[in-house]
């Protein structure tokens, strides 16, 4: 085939130097590098500094990090934004929930049934009184939901904020359904006042640090994973699904699949996400299917800045410690602060914390290389 | 990677009675069109003629009123853009859509994949370097490998755009007006490129710009009012009286 | 016979509240392409107008005090259509095609506006006053100088610490001096009591159906709105202005139609009918700082069902959905399938309110399905795949 | 092929204005970017009242990205564009309609569903005067609309779409007409209305005429005076019958 | 570096501080007020949702918690010392709840917590005050079945309430019962007790339905009571929040009025028929220990005080007085042990007496509190008329009607009952 060199346009832009990348296997290094320092200083320096109170927030705020991770990998990353992440969370936290409940002597069953007259257990949770199938349904029973769902919408092409008003729907669906089934999963409520698990005391200290720990371990794979997914070929899809979906399909993709699976993956996170939640909390309810929480969530994302995964956990650490502090502070009005908070970041920081110090810090290098080069050409040869 | 030019010709695409109306006006009327394998076809026609919305239906992104598409003996019209794309339709659309965010080579890559279905893109192996160095060389684009693709100018994405469609590796190559906003040089070497694609693909490029057209064709079809007006060489069409008067005979019409 | 007619009446009963309270967010979504989360909020805000408004009347006693819900009609339109304004001009217009970037800045907005009718008394009411009177004054008096350009920045900053300043002074001044009196909540955290004139208190019965005057008066206001509305887009000027700029924003500011005033008027009119709606769901429900919440999602699917842009569709489809909601959720349909043992069952565990929810969101999902730009979808090229 | 603008030339025809009153419309060295591409660059040039100018150049020389600077469509341009002595470039499109810049785009752009009526209606709101009558002129100079008042715009076909388009920028009796290649895709016919309306409101009702055309003919005899313009900046320009007909055609494309 | 603004960054930096101006300083005064808490004080947590769907009920029972501190304070303080409360927001949301008890618990070291009103809210804080062996005064009205160590339940059991009005309905009312409720654990509780009790006396449920929290379309249950009851019966009402509001409204305009459709509601006292209107109420009857209207000097002298303090316009209720009685009960009892430590506080709470606005109450080895059961008609002027009025009633946490707890009894002074024990 015969090669053609097409010749430079006359109007070319130079490209930026910051534009182009430094050598990927060197920025892996140290980002390999930050993320085994940050684990060391939250697993051997955080306890030592924080209180058991701040250490158990830090630790339910890091598990609410990991469903920021899935509402980036889906919304940052491939533009779906869900306002029912709640859901998948929920479900997690139920999961795991009722198989803390079922650490029972033989032949008793959770002491909310009686309320409700209740004797038999309702055939559903047999299965949870096995630990391992227990970890699983964390994962897929909302990954197996979210794609259920996925399918059903985004095979008809229901896109942008059709698809966010139809998951804040399904938010109300569950919440109504979880809400009003008092007899088989306890209502309004919900699974709280747990005892054991593996036969220890959940409440005790070092349970409590064996869950921090796990979740930050957690973290950290959830990270590792949306850092694989969102790097290679498939993650350049999701970007490409998100900018322009119609011209994806016409280089021979099909969305659909990948917006289930990325969805599913997110649903899956979020269920990890709610099942350590609900360990660290001692309770999960249909509240946390209520519509403000998912939108919360997304906030989170916003805050910390969007297609950033550093931002994703950054926005869900401040924006839950500050949302502490405010209420601590000023319970009767921190409202005011929560919403002025979404509306300064969609105004002022389009994109999140994040983009404002990759901006702030693109534009202080550019002025540093124009200083370094001013003084070169000005120090005599 | 590319496919040798076939020795016999046969239709590799064939639009019977094909109607396309959009709240009673009629985009496409009846088009009755085909393209032999290993041909380089220019269509040409005004504005409206219903050049644009005759992709989109051998795409698959408008789906006929009536009549069929049938692409290597296959109805298109039953199939999704992405089946139509995987079957060996390629589109160049008419402003560049490439994907602004991902850099030239990413952009390529996404193209290349041999794969397209979820898992063997999350988990195939992929050693597409060299398949891209050489896309790369082709379109010129070598030295803005690492650039992300909106910061192209408008001829630089345009030729990015006509790598991604090369880098599919289509039997059919769709091109709408791809020498727009091009500079005289770039038009030509445009051109060049894509007659020593036609050696081993089939092509139907849409045109505005004449001087482009005379360069590359071979057979010209002129659309009108949604159905084909006439057929043949550059020269043929040009004389043609009904194209004078639809089309170029405005300006003749004066002199 | 009277069953098919109590569920078409109770069902249009449920329909038209949904309708009015989604009428607006049809304008403001369909035309605009806004997302507007705080539109409970500013149907919760002209519910508590038709609560003040019913205060001012009561002292005037009769006839008087049975006709606050005209004025208070026409004040929750305005009220609302201001803050609608003030909310275009503040935040929307800077997120114009950033649909989902409304939606979050929206939310934002109504949690502030659910807190503010909660917290709200002389104190803060005065203080907001204080600081827009010096603060935008201010700007307003140094903006005529001459070098004006220069000082800008300086100015603003130095007049922004300075009326807050003044507004914080006086403020706790104020709160110190009359304690109770200014520090007190105007409406606070409880349910405000609004109640429906007598002349709407009774109902009209017909045969075994009894047809509540509120419901009647309800359903009248949504038709009447719906008229105006088209009456509005279709005949006068800005209604003219308005359909121009939903079909193609950059050539109607180039034939000089001033978008962002058409902007701003669009939503302010969206916004005041979510205020009148605020009024006729002040009759149903209750008045107080969650009234919105109640509403947000299920005006959504109406719109969402119907088809965004189409006046029509949100209709039947608030219709549809209304009927739906009280045929499954009062046990109707059991009583249509009395011989079937599995679908009665089935039909009663749905068969209350709260499960009918459930049953009617699913049932949307399942009709998005095969309708997927709702009822009525926008036809023809402008529809991209 | 390049040659660099004869400017002396250029401002000694420029200065034939008919009144021998100021330039209706002064641009100076208009920079007009997309993105960040600069797609018109320090571009110049002046249309006295009365004067029908045209724009040439290929497909992509930046003519319709110049038209919608004029318009105020485009955030990031520099430069100065004046209006009748007035600097206008920080005031928004409507500002520039209701001045008297009527604006024909590129495809028409009617509003498809609006009437005929109701497009012409929304033509008025650059009016000066505030009442809402459809000039008889309009009706006169395209007789086809009055019978299609209540059509939907969107039923129309191109050449009426056309007709239209122009009709809706007359409305308002705007003081410069910018015309974006009105031909584009219009029956013969059509075009050969189209070009003598343009001629009698330029003579009859003294509208300034700003074309953009690719097409030699159709602008050599509308224009008193041209510009040829490639790769965003201005290469040719001078009294249409003077023009150098080869040396055009050499950059044109047909 | 120069200074520039552009227009917009002024704009919005008005906005915030404006909002900061209008808010910040309130924040600080309320914040400095209590000067005379900043020696040695005791520090006491309140726990209650100021924002979210149950900010409606629970504002007001902070400042009935407020009141009586302030008046404690007034009088001389417990032990010598003055109470500072801790205000934290559970914003209606459960997990919130658990995270600001422990803050209360572990950060301010608080001696005791007032707080809670759903149950969900009590379910979810119990295994914090549990684990931590700490203290929690719960003030409101609930569906019993619960009785925790680490819990005073200041409100009506089951049968201090409910059980009593169902068999006044029954005695006066009629034996045909439509039992509506918010969906959620109380109603849900609440209407099966009813069910058994009605299934002991006699009477019949004709239909029972739920509405979501928050709900305001009743539209399908009015139309189900019409055709259960065509000629009226008892509505048995445990609808909590906004959905009461509107289905008065609505029952009214669909012309069931009381004369015919008599309903008995356990979840509306005299805030919410303020809120309901009362003439949508005008008639009907509620079920509480305390009405603003009971005549006792001590009664007198706190609605007299309540309105005092927060305005001539405001109402007492029972939750509010159940909240007022609690903290004067733990001063009481931590002034009898001598200190506020936890376990000294809890033992000497049990027998605690207090004149209290609904009458003499006294706490109980089963952590609940002797009542009097009332039953008030709505008047025009949206006070109730009590009608109906027992002797202190004895708490039974435990449900007799319910067969799995029917026997069951609860004790913590002795150490071989607890919770929940078997009375022989």
């Amino acid at each position: 085939m015969k090669l053609v060199h097409p010749p430079r346009a006359d109007h070319e832009v130079a490209v930026p130097a910051a534009e182009r990348d430094p050598s990927p296997s060197r920025k892996l290094l140290w980002e390999a590098g930050i993320l085994v320092l940050l684990v060391l200083a939250l697993i051997f320096v955080a306890p030592t500094v924080l209180s058991g109170f701040r250490l158990n927030l830090l630790g339910r705020f890091l598990a609410l990090s990991i469903v920021a991770l899935g509402i980036d990998l889906i919304w940052g990353y491939t533009g779906m934004l869900s306002l029912g992440h709640g859901v998948f969370f929920a479900l997690g936290g139920y999961a795991l929930g009722m198989h803390l409940k079922l650490q029972l002597p033989e032949g008793q069953i959770p002491e909310f049934f009686s309320l409700y007259g209740v004797t038999e257990l309702p055939w559903f949770w047999y299965p949870f009184y096995s630990f391992p199938f227990t970890a699983v349904a964390v994962v897929l029973i909302p990954a197996l939901v979210a794609a259920a769902l996925g399918y059903l919408v985004v095979r008809n092409r229901i896109r942008g904020v059709y698809f966010s008003i139809l998951t804040q729907a399904t938010t109300i669906i569950f919440f109504n359904f979880f809400n009003g089934q008092q007899r088989l999963i306890n209502g309004t409520n919900g699974l709280t006042n747990f005892q054991t698990l593996f036969g220890l005391d959940v409440n005790s200290s070092e349970m409590r640090f064996a869950v921090y720990v796990t979740t930050v371990v957690a973290v950290v794979l959830a990270y590792l994973l949306c850092r694989w997914l969102t790097s290679g070929l498939f993650g350049r899809i999701l970007v490409a699904i998100r900018d322009d979906e119609p011209r994806v399909r016409f280089s021979g993709y099909d969305p659909t699949g990948f917006k289930v699976l990325v969805f599913a993956v997110s649903a899956a996170l979020a269920g990890i996400a709610g099942a350590l939640f609900t360990l660290q909390t001692g309770i999960i309810s249909p509240n946390a299917m209520a519509v403000p929480f998912s939108i919360e969530m997304v906030i989170w994302v916003a805050v910390g800045g969007r297609a950033s995964l550093v931002g994703a956990v950054l926005g869900a650490l401040l924006v839950n410690f500050a949302k502490s502090l405010l209420s601590e502070n000023f319970p009767e009005i921190w409202l005011f602060f929560q919403g002025g908070l979404f509306l300064l970041v969609v105004l002022v920081l389009p994109d999140g914390l994040v983009g404002w110090v990759r901006t702030q810090g693109r534009q202080l290098w550019v002025t540093v290389q124009l200083w370094r080069r001013r003084l070169a050409n000005t120090s005599p040869a | 990677m590319l496919t040798a030019a076939p020795t016999a010709t046969r239709q590799i695409l064939q639009t019977q009675d094909l109607t396309v109306s959009f709240d009673g006006f009629k985009a496409l009327d009846r088009l009755n069109f085909s393209l032999e394998e290993g041909e380089l076809r220019v269509v040409i026609g005004p504005n409206g003629a219903g050049k644009t919305t005759f992709l989109d239906v051998l795409t698959g992104k408008v789906k006929p009123t009536r009549g069929r598409v049938l692409f290597k003996g296959k109805d298109l019209t039953k199939l999704k853009e992405h089946e139509i794309s995987i079957l060996g339709v390629g589109r160049k659309f008419q402003t560049p859509r490439v994907y602004q965010n991902l850099s030239v080579r990413e952009n390529l890559e996404l193209s290349l994949n041999p794969n397209k279905r979820v898992f063997p893109t999350l988990f195939g192996k992929k050693h597409l370097r060299e398949e891209t160095d050489a896309l790369l060389e082709t379109i010129g684009l070598s030295h803005k490998d690492r650039v992300p693709a909106g910061l192209l100018s408008h001829g630089e994405k345009q030729w990015l755009e006509i790598g991604m469609v090369i880098a599919q590796d289509p039997d059919l190559l769709l091109l709408d007006e791809c020498v727009a906003g091009m500079t005289d040089k770039e038009t030509e070497a445009t051109g060049e490129l894509i007659q020593s694609l036609a050696q081993s693909h089939t092509i139907l490029v849409i045109e505005h710009d004449m001087v482009f057209v005379r360069q590359i064709a071979r057979k010209v079809t002129v659309l009108h009012q949604g159905s084909v007006l006439c057929e043949g060489t550059f020269e043929d069409v040009k004389n043609d009286p009904r194209v004078i008067e639809v089309y170029l005979g405005s300006h003749k019409a004066k002199n | 016979m009277t069953l098919l007619l109590d569920s078409l009446f109770n069902g249009i009963s449920i329909g038209t509240v949904l309708l009015i309270a989604a009428l607006g967010l049809a304008i403001v979504f369909g035309l605009m392409g806004v997302i507007n989360m705080a539109h409970g909020e500013l149907m919760m805000l002209g519910a508590y107008t038709t609560f003040v408004v019913q205060n001012a009347f009561r002292p005037l006693g009769d006839p008087w005090r049975d006709l606050y819900i005209f004025p208070a009609l026409v004040a929750a339109f305005a009220v609302t259509a201001l803050v609608g304004l003030a909310l275009e001009r503040g935040v929307i217009r800077f997120l114009y095609g950033r649909p989902l970037e409304t939606l979050l800045a929206t939310w934002g907005v109504s949690l502030i506006l659910q807190q503010f009718v909660r917290s709200v008394n002389w104190v803060l009411a005065l203080r907001l006053g204080a600081f827009a009177v010096l603060f935008f004054g201010g700007w307003w008096l140094l903006s005529r100088r001459a070098d004006w350009p220069r000082l800008k920045g300086w100015v603003l900053t130095l007049l922004l610490l300075l009326s807050t300043a003044i507004a914080a002074v006086g403020g706790r001044v104020l709160a110190q001096t009359y304690a109770l009196a200014v520090t007190q909540p105007w409406f606070g955290a409880q349910n405000k009591d609004v109640t429906a004139p007598r002349w709407l208190g009774g109902g009209i019965p017909v045969g075994n159906l009894f047809l509540p005057n509120t419901r009647l008066f309800i359903i009248a206001l949504t038709i009447l709105c719906i008229l105006g509305l088209y009456f509005f887009l279709q005949r006068t000027r800005w209604g003219l202005r308005i359909r121009a700029v939903t079909q193609n924003r950059a050539m109607s500011a180039c034939v000089g139609i001033p978008t962002q005033k058409v902007d701003a008027l669009t939503f302010a009119i969206g916004s005041g009918l979510a205020g009148v709606a605020g009024v006729a769901v002040s009759l149903l429900g209750s008045v107080g700082p969650n009234t919105g919440q109640n509403y947000i999602v299920d005006t959504f699917m109406v719109v969402v069902v119907g088809g965004v842009g189409k006046l029509l569709g949100s209709i039947v489809a608030a219709l549809g959905i209304g009927i739906a909601n009280f045929v499954i959720g009062s046990g109707t349909l059991a009583l249509i399938f009395p011989n079937v043992p599995i679908l009665t069952d089935t039909l009663n565990f749905f068969a209350t309110t709260s499960m009918a929810k459930v049953m009617v969101f699913a049932l949307i999902v399942a009709f998005l399905q095969v309708r997927p730009r709702g009822l009525f979808p926008e036809k023809g090229r402008t529809v991209d795949a | 092929m390049r040659r660099p603008m004869n400017t002396e030339n250029a401002t000694a025809t420029q200065n034939l204005s008919r009144d021998g009153s100021g330039p209706l419309l002064e641009v100076s060295d208009l920079r007009v970017y997309y993105g960040q591409s600069l797609i018109v660059k320090d571009l110049s040039f002046k249309i006295f009242p009365g004067q029908a100018v045209c724009l040439l150049g290929r497909n992509g020389m930046g003519k319709t990205t110049t038209l919608k600077a004029l318009m105020g469509l485009l955030k990031d341009c520099t430069g100065k564009i004046a209006f009748e002595g007035r600097p206008i470039n920080h005031y928004p499109p409507n500002w520039r309609a209701r001045a008297g810049i009527g604006y024909v785009p590129q495809g028409r752009e009617i509003f498809p569903r609006l009437t005929v009526e109701e497009n012409l209606l929304v033509g008025l709101e650059a009016a000066p005067n505030k009442e809402r009558i459809i000039p008889e002129f309009i009706y006169d100079l395209f007789p086809i609309l009055r019978s299609f008042l209540k059509r939907l715009g969107g039923d129309l076909s191109g050449g009426q779409q056309q007709q239209l388009a122009i009709a809706r920028a007359l409305v308002a009796e705007p003081k410069l007409l910018l015309l974006d290649e009105p031909t584009e895709g219009i029956q013969p016919s059509i075009i050969i209305e189209i070009e003598e309306a343009i001629t009698r409101i330029q003579k009859e009702r003294g509208v300034s005429v700003l074309l953009v055309e690719q097409y030699f003919e159709f602008a050599q005899s509308l224009a008193d005076y041209f510009y040829l313009m490639e790769n965003g900046s201005l290469i040719m320009e001078g009294p249409t019958d003077q023009m150098d007909e080869e040396k055009v055609r050499a950059h044109l494309s047909i | 570096m120069a200074l520039s603004f552009n227009r917009r960054q002024v704009l919005k930096m008005g906005a915030l501080a404006g909002a900061g101006a209008a808010l910040g300083p309130q924040i600080w005064v309320k914040r400095s007020v209590p000067a005379y808490a900043q020696g040695e004080t005791i520090r006491v947590g309140i726990l209650h949702s100021l924002s979210g769907t149950m900010a409606i009920s629970e504002t007001s029972v902070v400042d009935a918690e407020k009141l009586a501190i302030k008046e404690i304070n007034a009088a001389g303080g417990v032990l010598g010392k003055q109470i500072e409360p801790i205000i934290e927001d559970g914003a209606s949301d459960w997990p919130t709840f658990a995270e600001k008890a422990t803050k209360l618990i572990d950060v301010d070291k608080v001696a005791t917590v007032f707080g809670c009103w759903t149950s969900a809210s009590r379910k979810a804080v119990l295994p914090v005050f549990e684990s931590k062996q700490h203290l929690l005064w719960y003030p409101v009205q609930y569906e019993g079945q619960e009785c925790s160590k680490n819990i005073f339940y200041t409100g009506a059991a089951p049968n201090q309430q409910i059980e009593p009005s169902v068999e006044w309905l029954l005695k006066n009312k009629g034996k045909e019962f439509f039992l509506v409720g918010s969906d959620y654990v109380f109603p849900r509780t609440a209407n099966t007790i009813i069910k058994a009790q009605l299934e002991a006396l006699g009477g019949k449920v004709v239909g029972e339905d739920y509405l979501p929290l928050g709900n305001t379309e009743v539209t399908p249950i009015i139309s189900k009571i019409r055709a259960a009851l065509p000629n009226g019966g008892v509505i048995y009402n445990s609808l909590n929040g906004d959905s009461n509001v509107a289905f008065f409204k609505q029952l009214k305009g669909a012309g069931l009025g009381p004369d015919r459709y008599p309903s008995m509601s356990v979840s509306i006292a005299e805030e919410e028929v303020q809120a309901i209107g009362p003439e949508f109420l005008e008639g009907h009857f509620a079920a509480w220990n305390y009405f603003m209207t009971v005549d006792t000097p001590a009664n007198k002298k706190f609605v007299e005080a309540f309105k005092a303090e927060y305005g001539q316009n405001r109402v007492t209720n029972d939750p509010m007085e159940a909240a007022y009685i609690m903290v004067y009960i733990w001063k009481q009892a931590a002034e009898k042990a001598g200190t506020v430590e936890i376990d000294a506080v809890r033992k000497a709470a049990y027998g605690q007496t207090f004149d209290a606005p609904e009458g003499l109450v006294t706490m109980n080895t089963n952590h609940h509190l002797t009542k009097y059961v009332r039953i008030g008609q709505v008047r025009s002027d949206g006070l109730f008329d009590v009608i109906f009025s027992t002797d202190a009633v004895e708490p039974q946490p435990w449900n007799q009607f319910v067969a799995e707890t029917k026997g069951f009894a609860c004790d913590w002074s002795d150490p071989a009952k607890g919770g929940r024990y078997k009375v022989s």
